[in-house]
């Protein structure tokens, strides 16, 4: 894989990541452990990227659908996101 | 206020149940665990009953309030703990060299310093006695349970008018974060003490006189007489002085007021001393576990007693002494590196052993371990 | 080592000692304030409540304590359980250690799933609750209603009672049907001993 | 002769109306040093009271620890000379117990602005009923002159012995941004001036700051050889302008000019009236 | 594959960047409410401060008590947790003793307002190079939800059970009233600008201030109605406007609203500064 | 600073000249009579030497800055009195958990509260044990003369360095406001002790480590260390704790890293004891008229002796029973209500005689007053 | 003496009074125990009514240059001075 | 009362005790730090200074001590003064009691009126500061200068090196001029038996 594989915008869609995830790591890394489930990011997300999972935690549902957009990472009190491509 | 009948209450509440009791109207304070409810409670029950509740901007200003409220004429009360009573101790001295009635309650947790804030400690109490510079003479009691909170903060107020002198409540964190069934007094069921008004004329009127039972009537403002108090060592009209003889005189009105009514102020509990021979001595929380303790050794045949002080200063020297008179050995457990303790050992003939059992991990002492330390001294 | 005194000291059985303790959310400290008024309708008793303060009452462990007497309390801290209540795994393991070898173990099962003994009681609080009562918050009121019918220390009367003084306006039908319907499981597992433990 | 007699005591009523507030069996002179502003103030402000015609039990006047804090020592007045920096937090103890009493504050810049400034922002944001006066004198003056939260940048004070570093408080703006909903200054020259200051912040109902810049030339005057109370007196003269007159000078006119005056005024609630509705509301309550 | 790991680490670093200023030995997760304002605040002064290039040597963080007062505790810096309302007194002693080291104040409105408001206004006074970031959630936390300087007139808090009857502090007004060179409020909600006000803030010479609106949906929020976390943030977004936007609005529009971005800002001498050429001019001198 | 020939210097200056020379670069204060020459005198020499000086908005404030330089790496120290030291009891308790090395010079005036602001007292002698809530263990040591000043202040840092604990130097209104003629000491006629600094890498370094002498190395800010301080209860990482066993720890650890060490802390002067029977016990200014009484004593033939206490706390128990074993009466002359006296009765053997003199009234004690009291025990 | 003969304002000169004090009592009284000769009202004085006895203390040494104008004795610090005409 | 031991004991003659005394702005104080370090210049001899503080300094009476040994001071403060001046009415009054009865009483004859003894020196210091000096400001150095004459306790050059140490810049010739007036007018009263007292 070169550079220009990974995380590369693909074509611009409304609710669409301009980002193709398919060949990479996922668009985020969830530290479950410090997360406390405050749905912060889950509501904050202007793509619907995450469902909470059954703890209340959030889990990427629509990857593809994140544009790295900074907006859950830099609202996680709790320091348990962080991203693979930005 | 909740009813008489039976309620379940938290200790602090109990505080201010019986403060109310005895009349107070006014609290000023600055919330820090584990006295918060104090503050809490008065917040939502003074407006009820045309009381006043102030939440001041720190520790130091709630006492000055307090102090404000008093010698304007109202029942005034702050509470507090550790760190917020270590800050109060400036205004403490003011509130002891103007004779201004007050009650300071003081929830004690673990220190020194943030220490230990929900854990509990008995470590102020050297504190309560030797806080401020300067020399005076403080009056500090210790209830150790919900119901004993209720009576023993209506005595404080009732000494505090009384001796015209701020009454320091002792309790702990253990005490004032418990909840108890208790039956709270019916009005008239206990006795309710105002300072002495002032009758004579103004122009005859003396704030600080000489009197014979050490206190001087008080005036409340705006009935007449416009007196002045101030921090300053004065004189029986309140005037600022630099003349030794009446330096002395005032400091010798602090400490007699109080010292030669010392058995009118002093008070303990006496449990199965009849035929003791050897003592706990306590004081707070921890009397109860020792109560316990000493029951279960009366159980196994041990000849011991507890006496617990409600009245921690000033020290009931002669009381203590009677008490204690045939016991060879006492046993003082305190939640502290060993306060009280020695003032047992100046108060007690040299013959008798002390052994002071010291907790100080943030733990209450548990009747168990109370019971190996006896078993130990034995 | 050799103890004179303390091997010949038993600790008397004129208390009764309740620990509910779950997390923080769980309402274990509302719940036990209400056992203990519940309790104190009968005068003959006397009744202590404490609970752990701290960060931990913020989100993390949080336990409460009530201990009944006839006589007066004079240690107001629990010593050794006769009842424990454990809402979370967390609880149970820091907990039943100081639950008395003869006390009276009860665990949402839904939520604990390992416990060190063979005899306890097992009722999944938190989904009767939500399932049952209508809402998650009540699992408090269920655990109080099974620990009425467990251990007979309070009526249901008097429980219903003191958990309607307590009910925020509006709440009071789901907190009676939380008691009754956590009073009537508790029953049931009682009297089929076959059910007293698992789930 | 009896016509006279009454003329006499009549007219005589304004210059002499401070002998009748003076505490009984108080002897004076007081311990100020000759000269000292605080006298200054402390007639103006008897003055002011008794214009308003208070009588003397509705007053109370509350004081910290500094020369001025000695004022309310010589008047007759409940009075309170509390611990240094504190005067507002025992005052607000009295007005919220007696919200019928005028309660006023005398103040020392020390007192008030140093160790008294947290006690100070607070009622101000409270806007509890209280006037205080704080009279402004640029350094400490009781413990012999060290530099204070308004000894000006440069002076020269004990504590600065090679002139200030620290910028200086504007005890007016900290005040007004504080929530105080009437902010006045005034000084020791303008004698008029400041008993009308003072009437205007008794008369209002909220917090009330008279600043009054006042000399000490035992300590700042001499350490910063600004002469003795006379020259400074007229410095303060030279030196200020009123409200009025600001207007039509330019930013360079007003340099090392300082402003008297009302400086601020609003009709912010305040905080004994509103717990009393607290109390109305839920008074008898179970 | 070698390109790919070398541009992944490269392209994370500013998301995990907070991950390297963890205090070694220190476990998280921290104390704080899931869904607490801190954490987020705390991500935001990390990247600023790694964006400014700071060595971890040369950072001091000192905090007083109470729930944002603990931030310090998890951070690889020099710090000091002292007592309630103390911070920026003990940070005084700590900037001037070591005047090139970038010294950081973390606090809450309780903290910093309440009992520490002296040393606030005072820190602003002398304008000292310290950065003070206040947590203003509005309510005391870490004590269970009693009322702050910064409640809202007429809000709920366990010891204002019937509404406050209490004006509240505006910070920032108070701050430049005081002398502050440096002042500006953000929320949790606004991440990009909170960074950006904060590295502002770190980067001036002389005592900045940085109000953050945050959440305190455990009590606050819960006592008033507000929801939660969320809900909380949503709202910051709905009643803030920038000072740019701010200027095209009437009052009326305004009215419910709040400032965010710089809003104020000046070049006034530093106090370290000043006093170091007074040592300059007399080193050695006998 | 004034030149090491001959000087009159006033006694609060001395305590400058003995902190410089100790190694203090760090001054933060507020003024407060009768200690104010202690921050005047360092706000003229302190520039001169590169040090830095700060007025500070009050006493809680300047003892914070105190503490924040400390931690960052300089001597620091505060100078007070009776109203600003009971202020800033809460922040000495910080200084006491965080183990930071500080001097606080208390300058005694007459109290309680605003008092006797220029009359001499020694009534904060108790205070200055048990001031701050919670428990610690506390090292105040006392002057009594102008060349004293110097050297127990120079004494007071070294301890405070060597200990890793906050030092009180308790000087009174006589002694800072006097001027003696004396020497100033040359550079390295007396010890200067610094703080053990942290050598081990940081990765392994535990600010709050045990040690052999129960005294931890410290890092200086900016040294690579980055360390915690809190005023919470911590472990020895300074990680905030609620462990009992940890708890435990950490006080077991405020205490015995100076009781261990007692005999290397106490200080004492002893005058013609050796064959005693009668002894005063004094410390402060009162010491001096004391020495005078004795010398006059002894020359009618009385067999009296002194031991003046220059560590007053922690009290040197054995030190002072060793001394005067001989002694069937101790006379203790105090300028207060009797303070240290409760120490020596709980000292002493049970057969001893104590007799409290005291004096209250804004005055010193007289050689004659102090002889007249000798008579009367006799 | 009736009241319009009691410090009646004269004519209007300049640096004269318009008060005639000949048959009343003085302008001021002067409480020289409490005064400490600080000289303000000496220097103050518009129209030089005072000269400094040799304490220091303010003399009347101009009565009939006394306008009434308040200034002195607003000014005394030590509440020395009182009007008998104002 | 009988005092076996106190009437045994007396003060050894090993100290003496001075004391200048008069109003605030007279410069006691000042006098007695410079005549402390006059005779401070003898290493042989020990010497403390104390002083009143309070208010009093401010404007009222002031009082400065004066204690010198050759050996160790014990007791800093005056207990019976081997020479007191006295430079206003009031300090005279206040002060004489502590006078010892063969200690020498100096006054300002200008200032001081009623004098409750016979045996004393009299100069007009403030009139010979203020004639012969240039300045009243210098009145209390003119004192000094009498002092080192009648008690030579110091010498005049010892004394004139202290005072030119203290004095600002530019006044050094009227304060040694002060000095030597004060000593040389002193010593004609000495040696004059018949002007010591009066004026
Ligand atoms: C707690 C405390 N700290 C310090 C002092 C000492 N002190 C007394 S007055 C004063 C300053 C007074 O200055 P200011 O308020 O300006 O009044 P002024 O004397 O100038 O009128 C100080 C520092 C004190 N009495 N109490
Ligand atoms: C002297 C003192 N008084 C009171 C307290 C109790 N206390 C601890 S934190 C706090 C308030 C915290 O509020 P804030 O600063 O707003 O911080 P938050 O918890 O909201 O982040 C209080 C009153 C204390 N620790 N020390
Ligand atoms: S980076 Fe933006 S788009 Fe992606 S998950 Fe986070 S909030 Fe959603
Ligand atoms: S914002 Fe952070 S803590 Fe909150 S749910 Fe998302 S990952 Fe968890
Ligand atoms: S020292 Fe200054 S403020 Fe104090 S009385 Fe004298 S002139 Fe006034
Ligand atoms: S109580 Fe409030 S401030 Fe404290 S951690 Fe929870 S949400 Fe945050
Ligand atoms: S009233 Fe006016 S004119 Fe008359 S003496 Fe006084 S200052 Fe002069
Ligand atoms: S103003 Fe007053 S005190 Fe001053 S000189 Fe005149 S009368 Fe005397
Ligand atoms: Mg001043
Ligand atoms: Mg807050």
């Amino acid at each position: 894989m070169t550079e220009s594989q990974a995380a590369k915008p693909a074509t611009k869609k409304k609710g669409k990541s301009k980002y193709d995830y398919s060949n990479g790591p996922p668009p985020l890394e969830i530290n479950l452990t410090w997360c406390k489930a405050c749905n912060i990011c889950i509501a904050l997300c202007p793509t619907q990227v995450f469902e909470p999972d059954s703890d209340g935690k959030p889990a990427i549902a629509r990857a593809e659908d994140c544009t790295q957009c900074t907006i859950c990472w830099t609202h996680c009190p709790d320091f348990a996101i962080t991203s693979n491509y930005k | 206020m909740v009813d008489t009948q039976r309620t379940l209450l938290l200790g602090n509440l109990a505080a201010v149940e019986g403060a109310i009791y005895a009349g107070m109207r006014f609290y000023a304070g600055y919330p820090i665990t584990p006295s918060t409810e104090v503050a809490e409670g008065c917040s939502r029950e003074l407006p009820k009953i045309g009381g006043r509740f102030i939440q001041m901007e720190d520790e130091i200003s709630s006492i000055g309030a307090v102090v404000g409220a008093s010698v304007s004429g109202m029942k005034a009360m702050t509470a507090t703990s550790g760190p917020g009573f270590s800050l109060m101790q400036e205004n403490i001295g003011y509130a002891y060299i103007t004779e201004t009635p007050c009650v300071v309650i003081n929830v004690q947790r673990g220190g020194p310093s943030t220490g230990l804030p929900t854990k509990v400690s008995q470590s102020d109490t050297m504190q309560a006695r030797w806080g401020p510079h300067g020399d005076y003479t403080a009056i500090v009691v210790a209830p150790s349970t919900v119901g004993d909170t209720v009576t023993e903060t209506i005595r404080a107020f009732n000494l505090s008018e009384r001796f015209r002198t701020p009454v320091v409540v002792l309790m702990d964190e253990i005490i004032g974060h418990q909840r108890e069934l208790i039956s709270l007094p019916k009005p008239g069921e206990h006795q309710v003490i105002n300072r002495v008004k002032a009758t004579v004329p103004p122009e005859e009127f003396q704030p600080f006189r000489l009197t014979a039972n050490g206190v001087s009537p008080m005036a409340a403002y705006g009935e007449g007489y416009r007196t002045i108090s101030t921090g300053l060592t004065h004189d029986p009209m309140g005037f600022t002085t630099n003349e030794p003889k009446e330096i002395k005189v005032k400091l010798d009105k602090l400490r007699n007021k109080i010292m030669d009514f010392r058995s009118e102020i002093t008070k303990l509990r006496v449990e199965m001393m009849d035929d003791a021979e050897i003592a706990f001595v306590s004081y707070g929380s921890v009397s109860r576990a020792v109560l316990l303790a000493v029951a279960l050794a009366r159980s196994a045949g041990v000849k011991v007693g507890l006496v617990q002080l409600y009245t921690v200063w000033p020290f009931p020297d002669n009381k203590l002494r009677d008490y204690c008179q045939k016991c060879h050995k006492i046993i003082v457990p305190e939640l502290n590196m060993g306060q009280i303790v020695h003032e047992i050992r100046r108060v007690m003939p040299p013959d008798t052993e002390i052994h002071s059992l010291q907790r100080y991990d943030g733990e209450i002492l548990t009747p168990m371990q109370i019971l190996e330390k006896l078993e130990e001294v034995m | 080592m050799e103890h004179k005194l303390l091997d010949k000291i038993e600790i008397p059985h004129d208390r009764f000692e309740i620990r509910l303790s779950g997390s923080g959310g769980q309402g274990m400290i509302l719940g036990s304030v209400i056992l203990a008024e519940a309790i104190g309708v009968d005068y003959s008793k006397n009744v202590v409540q404490t609970q752990s303060y701290g960060p931990e009452a913020r989100g993390g462990a949080s336990k409460a304590d009530v201990v009944v007497s006839t006589n007066e309390i004079y240690y107001p801290k629990a010593m050794q359980l006769d009842m424990l209540l454990c809402m979370t795994q967390e609880s149970m393991d820091r907990y039943y250690a100081d639950l008395h070898k003869d006390g009276v173990l009860i665990v949402d099962s839904g939520l604990v799933k390992n416990v060190p003994t063979e005899t306890y009681y097992a009722l999944p609080f938190t989904k009767i609750a939500r399932e049952e009562a209508g809402h998650v918050m009540v699992a408090n009121v269920v655990a109080l209603g099974a620990i009425a019918a467990f251990t007979g220390i309070v009526s249901k009367e008097d429980l219903i009672d003191a958990v309607l003084k307590r009910a925020p306006r509006g709440t009071e039908e789901k907190n009676r049907t939380a008691v009754e319907i956590g009073y009537a499981e508790a029953m049931k597992v009682k009297k089929d001993p076959s059910r007293r433990a698992g789930d | 002769m009896a016509t006279v007699e009454k003329t006499k005591s009549v007219e005589k009523q304004k210059s002499d109306v401070v002998l009748n507030y003076f505490r009984p069996r108080k002897k004076l002179p007081t311990v100020w040093c000759a000269g000292c502003g605080n006298g200054i103030v402390m007639s103006a402000l008897i003055r002011a009271i008794d214009k308003l015609g208070y009588s003397k039990d509705e007053v109370a006047m509350v004081s910290g620890i500094g020369c001025t804090s000695r004022m309310p020592i010589y008047l007759d007045f409940s009075a309170l000379h509390t611990t240094h920096g504190r005067a507002l937090a025992f005052a607000t103890g009295i007005k919220f117990a007696k919200p019928h009493m005028k309660v006023i504050v005398i103040t020392g810049d020390g007192d008030c602005l140093a160790i008294g400034g947290n006690h100070f922002i607070h009622a101000c944001r409270r806007n509890i009923d209280i006037t205080a006066i704080l009279i402004n004198n640029h350094i400490y003056g009781m413990t012999g002159g060290q530099g204070s939260p308004t000894t000006p940048s440069g002076s020269i004070s004990t504590t600065t012995p090679y002139g200030n570093v620290e910028k200086n408080f504007d005890p007016c703006k900290l005040a007004e941004a504080a929530g105080a909903s009437f902010v006045a200054r005034g000084t020791v020259y303008h004698t008029p001036q400041l008993e009308k200051a003072i009437t205007k912040a008794l008369d209002h109902n909220g917090f009330s700051l008279v600043e009054v810049i006042s000399n000490c030339h035992t300590y700042y005057g001499r350490l910063n050889r600004r002469g003795d109370a006379v020259s400074m007196l007229n410095a303060f003269k030279e030196n200020s302008v009123t409200t009025a007159k600001a207007k039509k000078l330019s930013p360079e006119e007003m340099e090392g000019k300082f402003l008297i005056g009302t400086l601020h005024e609003d009709d912010r609630t305040e905080f004994c009236d509103e717990y009393q509705k607290v109390v109305d509301a839920h008074m008898g309550e179970k």
